[in-house]
């Protein structure tokens, strides 16, 4: 590859965003055209990228050009094993977010799809980027559109839902700003590969510790980790349909990313110390999240708490590799609870993606997601329910579909290193087994039907097209695990060995 | 694909073609459906039994077993390899499941005609045989589990097949996630085992080195302490096989999956599902027989032992033809559960084999009766014999087999796990697990007698006790079905024969079956007195029940004579109120307590103290509000109020007036003047 | 004690005085003719601090046009000069300590620190000089001064033009 | 000789008295006296300084006479500003003109 590949994904959105920009209101059509159009060229591009990767090669695609001299800021991206099928999903998510809401978005369709491609290049910029300050930017960007996005085309709540997303991720946001000074003083550096392999810390540790936990409170609140996730059940809930994807399906990547690219390699020692406290948050998070679903009522709020659940395995899987970071015997362990981490960063994607786009089907024909009022639809819509059982039974990490090795693979590595919390775990996935099929399947698809839903019609072709990429992927993933984790690994050991 | 064991790989293939190409193109073409189905099982079939025939005169196949790597998944910088096997169990497995459910899919022609989701019904039970088959020719634990959760799938959908019915939804979710909760004790065991060894395959846990380092392995456990890994593992895996074979106490599943389809009752409880515990069991033997004295077996041997009797006592008192059945089922399984408990492993695996056929010829006939009489209650049935004479003459062939009669083949398999049981309670003496079992065994062999006599002649003999039965002979697409498996049950048995017994163990290849099987374990000698004691307790349970029911057939309104059994009738009938102790302290406590934790964690929504934030104040609220549970959100929310609550009163500071303004900034000055006065530089 | 010190005592007291009921007098006439004895009484101060130049500007301008000038608003806006109106608003006491405190920081820092006690010998002409720097280092403020001066003109009879 | 820290003193006290009257007028006139007053105040000390410190440069000398034009200016506009507001709304009560609180 010796053209800017990873500069292209990342703007091309912007550009394509600039262009809806300058387009006349009224040709909706054109803009919503356009804008697929445009999400087009970073998936294929991304696609490009993970067959061009080489496996265990580090860093690669790298460009590096001087950007604010004066402070040492550069313009530096990159992309290894761990971003690229992040950047991958983010690509794939976008394009089907922006084709679902071409036919569902009535208003402001001209800035939505500006804003849109605004956030997946802040996204993709999150990503690709190997410098804090250029980290710290798209990490922001991102933050403004998905803010308009609740705001202006959420439900009944959405400007509390708005606010509060807002406000959560922007107090983490200036945590880490501060936590970012605090290193480049120390380094003498914003790059995030070189800072890494300074070991800033390695003297002073009260002082890497409070920076260790700024950055935490900044990633932990985006995940979100327990106690910081309240905002997420109300930005999902009210968010409309393509965002609450995007939400579940990259913004809660974001953080997880950032423990993996940022804190993980910066700050090793205070990871390693601290790490039973992340393992005690993150298996709370498994549990506690999986419990509060099974008490929801409504569907989406439902998938918002899984998410909180489903993340926790992420965190777990993390925390157990930290755990057993200066015991050599330990990295095949290690390893695989990372690669089960972003395995499940991966899977939760596509899952909740489809579980949320689910979701929006069924919110536009009956404009209600309480569970009490459904009942019996199987037979209605078996379409739906086909599709709806195939992304709930991924999501409750049945063998076969792509849900379960994240699961086994974390609880695989963790159990090796710290059995405990494994083991307490894994109550979570009898929890997610019985809100997903108690809850979603049978109070929406089973039972008596329902005369109040005998007009329901079951999906459009539209949605179809849309919800077919992520089946395929859970499936394909499923059964042949090995054409993703051989990405991951390679990249994980490299991680790990590094440390 | 030099061999034609590589073949292996494509044996859960085919049923599983068939159920992609049945759900996603056919769904429309009952017909097709119908063809696809049997195709890909049949198929299946023909390949697993040429496997099985070729094996078995394989010496070094049986020993050694034959590996097919599929795919390897990168850990770290080791490999995990997933492949598939044939060996000596699996062998044995193979002849039983594509068999028996190629019987069944025929037959489910017959029993589900007309259904509105007939096709699926097909796509369904192939995915389900796709799991059996997956399952028993994995080659490690992983692939295995997968296999196994995949059948737990298959279960929840098809014991939930008519969904509109509210007891067959909730049987389906009571069905899956009661096995999820024994899963999750088996993956956990799964983790230890691998994070101990670091392997699944089968083939390295059991070889010489890895046992050794097991055995030698310490583990510490919570509030047990320090103890040997192997036994630790081993009770874990057996919690799937609790779950899965429906042991106490994860039993409640399976007489509630009664709800399902006849024909997805077969399938569960004799060729797939259940017997995917035991198999489970069996093929990780070697671990729980590597420290005998340990918990591994004693636990396995009182769960078989104590299921297989609770289960025959409630049989006694259903009424429900398949609810028998099912009970019995349990029992059984807990027959071959406790036979591993003590030891005998090929006794289990031969009744395994056995069982599955007659128990899915039992199912099919009681299948056979709903359909042709329209009901499930016994009570309402009587005079059967005539109407429906292969039924009848099939179903008393596997009643034989099932109460142990000489010489159906359950007498041959019971009879090896008595005797063995018996042989290894002469060497330990009476208080030793052994004993519990053989009396125990013996004791629900007698009450398996009875109640099989029981079922017989109420659904078959005496009169119709309603009038509304207009019963006629089932289709031949399901009584050919019942024949072939009617001679399995009769002949199957054979191939077991102890090979001291006379003319008859010559002839069937002295003990083929343990040959096949057993090659590594001695065989059980044959014990006269043991095997006359359990004739005589099968043959006195029949007599018993001809003399209840048999001689005096029930005449319509007349109660049941165990109804004379008074308060121990009505525990036995409400099955020991277990469903209800679990639906009380564990069902709902769980909800009760999810339901509190979005109490706490969402109070706001419902939290009345945010309607007195504009009456009592801000900071008052905000203390009910951590008293009331509300300690995270509320925080979140305090901020913002409290923001607000300094925005109130900051508000009266902007009067619009600029020399309040002024007069402000000079106090500012004036105090950070102060300030850079009274602190040092 | 010099004749310069005792002038300056004498000088400043008076303008203090003059301030003082400048911004206490009840009556507003009152306050604007003090408030030109206080323009005066600093035009001296800038005698003895050697610019006569600055002493009679002050006195033309503060006195002669800005003094004139208000006399003439209060005059425009009659009812307000009324002698019986208070003149304090409700925050006046906060205000005089604020700046009792002020003048007292103020004060103590000026007498903490060491000044030089003696004037330089004035090296250049200050009058010369100070045309000089208009015309030289400070063309372009001067001419913005000019300017705001223009607008401020202009401005104020559009402000107090009548519609 | 007049030491430097005597104008300083007196300019400081002008000032304060400009502060106090600023603060405490209710009559827009009174408050804008009380502005000349400080300015007034700012003058003594520029110049003094400049004829103290540094009477080689006339940076001092400028300012003040900058400062003087612009007081000029201000009490031009602002004496403007109260004679509009006295034939809109009658007053020159400051308290009476609080638009900006609305």
């Amino acid at each position: 590859m010796d053209f800017p590949i990873l500069t292209l994904i990342t703007f091309v959105p912007l550009l394509g965003s600039l262009i809806v920009l300058c387009m006349p209101k009224e040709k909706e059509r054109l803009i919503k055209q356009f804008s697929i159009a445009v999400s087009f060229i970073p998936l294929i591009l991304s696609i490009l990228l993970w067959v061009n990767l080489e496996k265990g090669g580090g860093i690669q695609f790298e460009e590096l050009v001087a950007w604010i001299p004066a402070i040492r800021v550069n313009y530096h991206v990159g992309a290894d094993g761990l971003s690229v099928p992040l950047i991958f999903l983010t690509a794939l998510l976008t394009t089907l977010s922006l084709f679902y809401s071409s036919f569902t978005i009535k208003n402001r369709v001209k800035e939505f799809f500006f804003l849109f491609l605004l956030l997946e290049m802040g996204m993709f910029g999150v990503f690709v980027s190997l410098d804090f300050v250029l980290f710290y930017v798209f990490w922001e960007i991102g933050l403004v559109p998905m803010y308009f996005l609740i705001g202006v085309w959420g439900g009944p709540r959405r400007e509390y839902a708005a606010i509060k997303f807002f406000i959560y991720t922007l107090v983490g946001s200036v945590a880490m700003l501060l936590a970012i000074i605090g290193i480049y003083l120390n380094t003498g550096t914003f790059d995030i590969i070189q800072a890494a392999a300074m070991r800033p810390f390695v003297e002073n540790f009260t002082l890497g510790a409070l920076a260790f936990w700024a950055i935490f409170l900044a990633f932990a609140i985006k995940v979100p980790m327990f106690p910081f996730h309240t905002w997420l059940p109300d930005a999902h809930v009210e968010a409309p349909t393509a965002g609450s994807v995007i939400l579940a399906g990259i913004l809660l990547k974001l953080g997880c990313y950032g423990f993996f690219r940022v804190l993980l390699p910066m700050f090793p020692e205070q990871f390693h110390r601290f790490a039973p406290i992340i393992a005690v948050l993150a298996v709370i998070s498994i549990v506690y999240g999986a419990m509060v679903s099974m008490a929801q009522w409504d569907l989406k709020k439902l998938i918002a708490y899984s998410s909180v659940s489903h993340m926790g395995y992420v965190m777990l899987g993390l925390a157990a590799a930290a755990f057993a970071i200066g015991s050599k015997d330990m990295l095949t362990s290690q390893a695989i609870a990372m690669n089960g981490a972003v395995f499940q960063m991966f899977n939760h994607g596509i899952i909740t993606g489809a579980l949320f786009f689910l979701v929006g089907v069924i919110y536009e024909r009956a404009h209600t997601r309480d569970l009490k009022a459904f009942g019996g639809l199987a037979s209605k819509v078996p379409y739906y329910y086909g599709i709806m059982l195939v992304a709930g039974l991924a999501s409750l990490g049945l063998p076969g579909l792509a849900g379960f090795w994240g699961e086994f693979f974390v609880f695989r590595g963790t159990f090796a290193i710290a059995p405990v919390y494994a083991a307490v775990g894994v109550i979570g996935i009898v929890f997610t087994a019985a809100y997903i099929l108690w809850k979603v399947i049978q109070h929406v698809f089973l039972g008596p039907f329902n005369e109040k839903w005998a007009n329901l019609t079951d999906m459009e072709t539209y949605e179809k097209i849309t919800l077919w990429p992520l089946v395929i992927f859970m499936v394909l993933f499923g059964l042949y695990p090995p054409l993703i984790v051989d990405t991951i690994n390679a990249a994980m050991t490299r991680l790990l060995s590094g440390l | 694909m030099t061999e034609l064991y590589d073949w292996v790989r494509l044996i859960p293939l085919f049923p599983f073609l068939a159920f992609a190409i049945i759900l996603l193109f056919t769904q429309r073409n009952q017909k097709l459906s119908t063809y696809l189905a049997w195709a890909g099982i049949g198929i299946t079939w023909l390949l697993g039994w040429t496997i099985v025939f070729r094996a078995i005169g394989d010496k070094h196949v049986l020993e050694e077993g034959f590996r097919a790597p599929i795919f390897s998944i990168p850990t770290g910088r080791g490999l995990l390899e997933l492949g598939f096997q044939v060996d000596a169990l699996t062998t044995a497995m193979l002849f039983m499941v594509p068999f028996v459910c190629l019987m069944i899919f025929i037959y489910s022609k017959g029993y589900m005609h007309g259904d509105p989701r007939y096709s699926r019904f097909f796509a369904y039970i192939s995915l389900f045989a796709t799991g059996m088959l997956g399952l028993i020719v994995s080659d490690n634990l992983l692939l295995l589990y997968i296999f196994w959760e995949v059948m737990g799938l298959c279960s929840y959908l098809l014991i939930g097949f008519w969904y509109e019915k509210p007891s067959a939804m909730k049987a389906g979710l009571k069905a899956f996630i009661t096995t999820r909760i024994g899963d999750v004790i088996m993956f956990l065991g799964m983790l230890l085992l691998y994070s101990v060894t670091g392997t699944l395959s089968f083939h390295e846990i059991f070889s010489e080195e890895t046992l050794h380092f097991l055995k030698e392995t310490t583990v510490w456990l919570p509030l047990v302490g320090t103890v040997s890994v192997a036994p630790v593992i081993a009770v874990l895996l057996f919690g799937g096989a609790v779950g899965k074979s429906a042991q106490f106490p994860l039993h409640v599943w399976l007489p509630d999956a009664m709800e399902g389809p006849t024909p997805v009752s077969a399938l569960i409880h004799a060729a797939t599902m259940v017997s995917a515990g035991v198999y489970l069991v069996a093929r990780m033997f070697p671990i729980f027989a590597l420290l005998p004295e340990t918990a591994s077996m004693s636990v396995v041997a009182f769960i078989g032992g104590f299921t297989a009797l609770l289960a025959a006592t409630i049989a006694l008192a259903q009424d429900d033809i398949k609810r028998v059945l099912a009970y019995s089922t349990i029992s059984q399984l807990g027959y071959m559960i406790a036979a591993l408990g003590v030891g005998a492993y090929v006794a289990a695996t031969f009744h395994l084999i056995t069982h599955a056929f007659f128990k899915a010829l039992l199912f099919l006939g009681s299948g056979s009766v709903i359909h042709g009489a329209g009901t499930q209650d016994m009570m309402e049935m009587g005079g059967l014999r005539k109407k429906m004479p292969i039924t009848f003459w099939t179903f008393v062939a596997g009643m034989l087999a099932l109460a142990g009669v000489p010489p159906f083949a359950g007498f041959w398999s019971k009879d090896e796990i008595l005797a063995h049981a018996f042989e290894e309670f002469m060497h330990k003496g009476v208080m030793s697990w052994p004993f519990f079992v053989w009396l125990v065994l013996s004791l629900g062999a007698l009450l398996t007698a009875f109640y099989m006599a029981r079922q017989v002649f109420l659904t078959f003999y005496g009169e119709p006790r309603s009038h509304h039965m207009h019963a006629h002979e089932s289709p031949k697409v399901m009584t050919y079905p019942l024949i072939a498996l009617a001679v399995f049950a009769v002949f199957l048995g054979f191939v077991g024969v102890p090979e001291e017994f006379p003319v008859l163990g010559p002839l069937f290849g002295h003990n083929l079956f343990h040959h096949i099987v057993g090659h590594q374990y001695p065989a059980t000698p044959l014990n006269w007195g043991v095997m006359g004691l359990s004739v005589l307790l099968a043959l006195t349970g029949l007599f018993l029940g001809w003399l209840v029911y048999g001689r005096n057939p029930l005449k319509e309104g007349q109660p049941d004579p165990m109804t004379k059994l008074g308060p121990v009738y009505t525990l036995l009938r409400n099955k020991y109120y277990i469903d209800e102790f679990y639906s009380k302290f564990i069902v709902r406590p769980a909800v009760a307590l999810a339901t509190l934790l979005f109490r706490f964690d969402n109070s706001w929504v419902i939290d009345p103290f945010v309607n007195l934030v504009g009456k009592i104040g801000v900071w008052l609220s905000d203390l009910g509000r951590i008293f009331d549970l509300n300690i995270i959100d509320g925080i979140v929310n305090g901020v913002a109020a409290v923001t607000a609550w300094f925005g109130k009163i900051l508000r009266l500071t902007q009067t619009g007036k600029a020399q309040n303004y002024l007069l402000v900034a000079i106090l500012t000055v004036l105090l950070l003047l102060g300030l850079y006065l009274y602190l040092p530089m | 004690m010099s004749l310069p010190q005792i002038l300056f005592l004498v000088v400043g007291v008076i303008t203090l005085g003059a301030a003082v009921a400048v911004v206490t007098s009840r009556n507003v006439l009152h306050s604007a003719f003090l408030l030109a004895l206080t323009f005066f009484g600093v035009a001296v101060l800038y005698v003895l601090l050697d610019t006569p130049y600055l002493a009679a500007a002050q006195v033309l301008v503060y006195i002669g046009a800005i003094s004139v000038l208000i006399i003439f608003a209060i005059m425009l806006s009659r009812k307000v000069a009324a002698p019986d109106l208070v003149q304090r608003n409700s925050q006046w006491l906060l205000s005089l300590i604020v700046a009792v405190l002020l003048f007292g920081v103020l004060a103590y820092l000026t007498l903490q620190t060491a000044w030089p006690a003696a004037k330089q010998a004035l090296g250049v002409d200050a009058i010369g000089g100070l045309g000089e720097a208009f015309v030289g280092t400070y063309a372009l403020p001067f001419e913005v001064v000019s300017v705001v001066l223009l607008v401020a003109l202009v401005g104020a009879i559009i402000i107090a033009r009548e519609r | 000789m007049v030491p430097l820290s005597w104008f300083l003193v007196l300019g400081a006290a002008l000032f304060c008295i400009g502060v106090y009257g600023v603060l405490s007028r209710r009559n827009a006139i009174g408050i804008l006296m009380g502005v000349e007053l400080i300015l007034n105040a700012v003058n003594i000390n520029l110049i003094a300084f400049w004829r103290y410190r540094t009477p080689d440069h006339l940076t001092g000398l400028v300012f003040a006479v900058f400062v003087m034009a612009i007081a000029a200016a201000e009490a031009a506009v602002g004496l403007a500003l109260i004679i509009a507001i006295y034939r809109t709304r009658n007053t020159v009560i400051v308290e009476d003109v609080d638009l900006l609180k609305m």
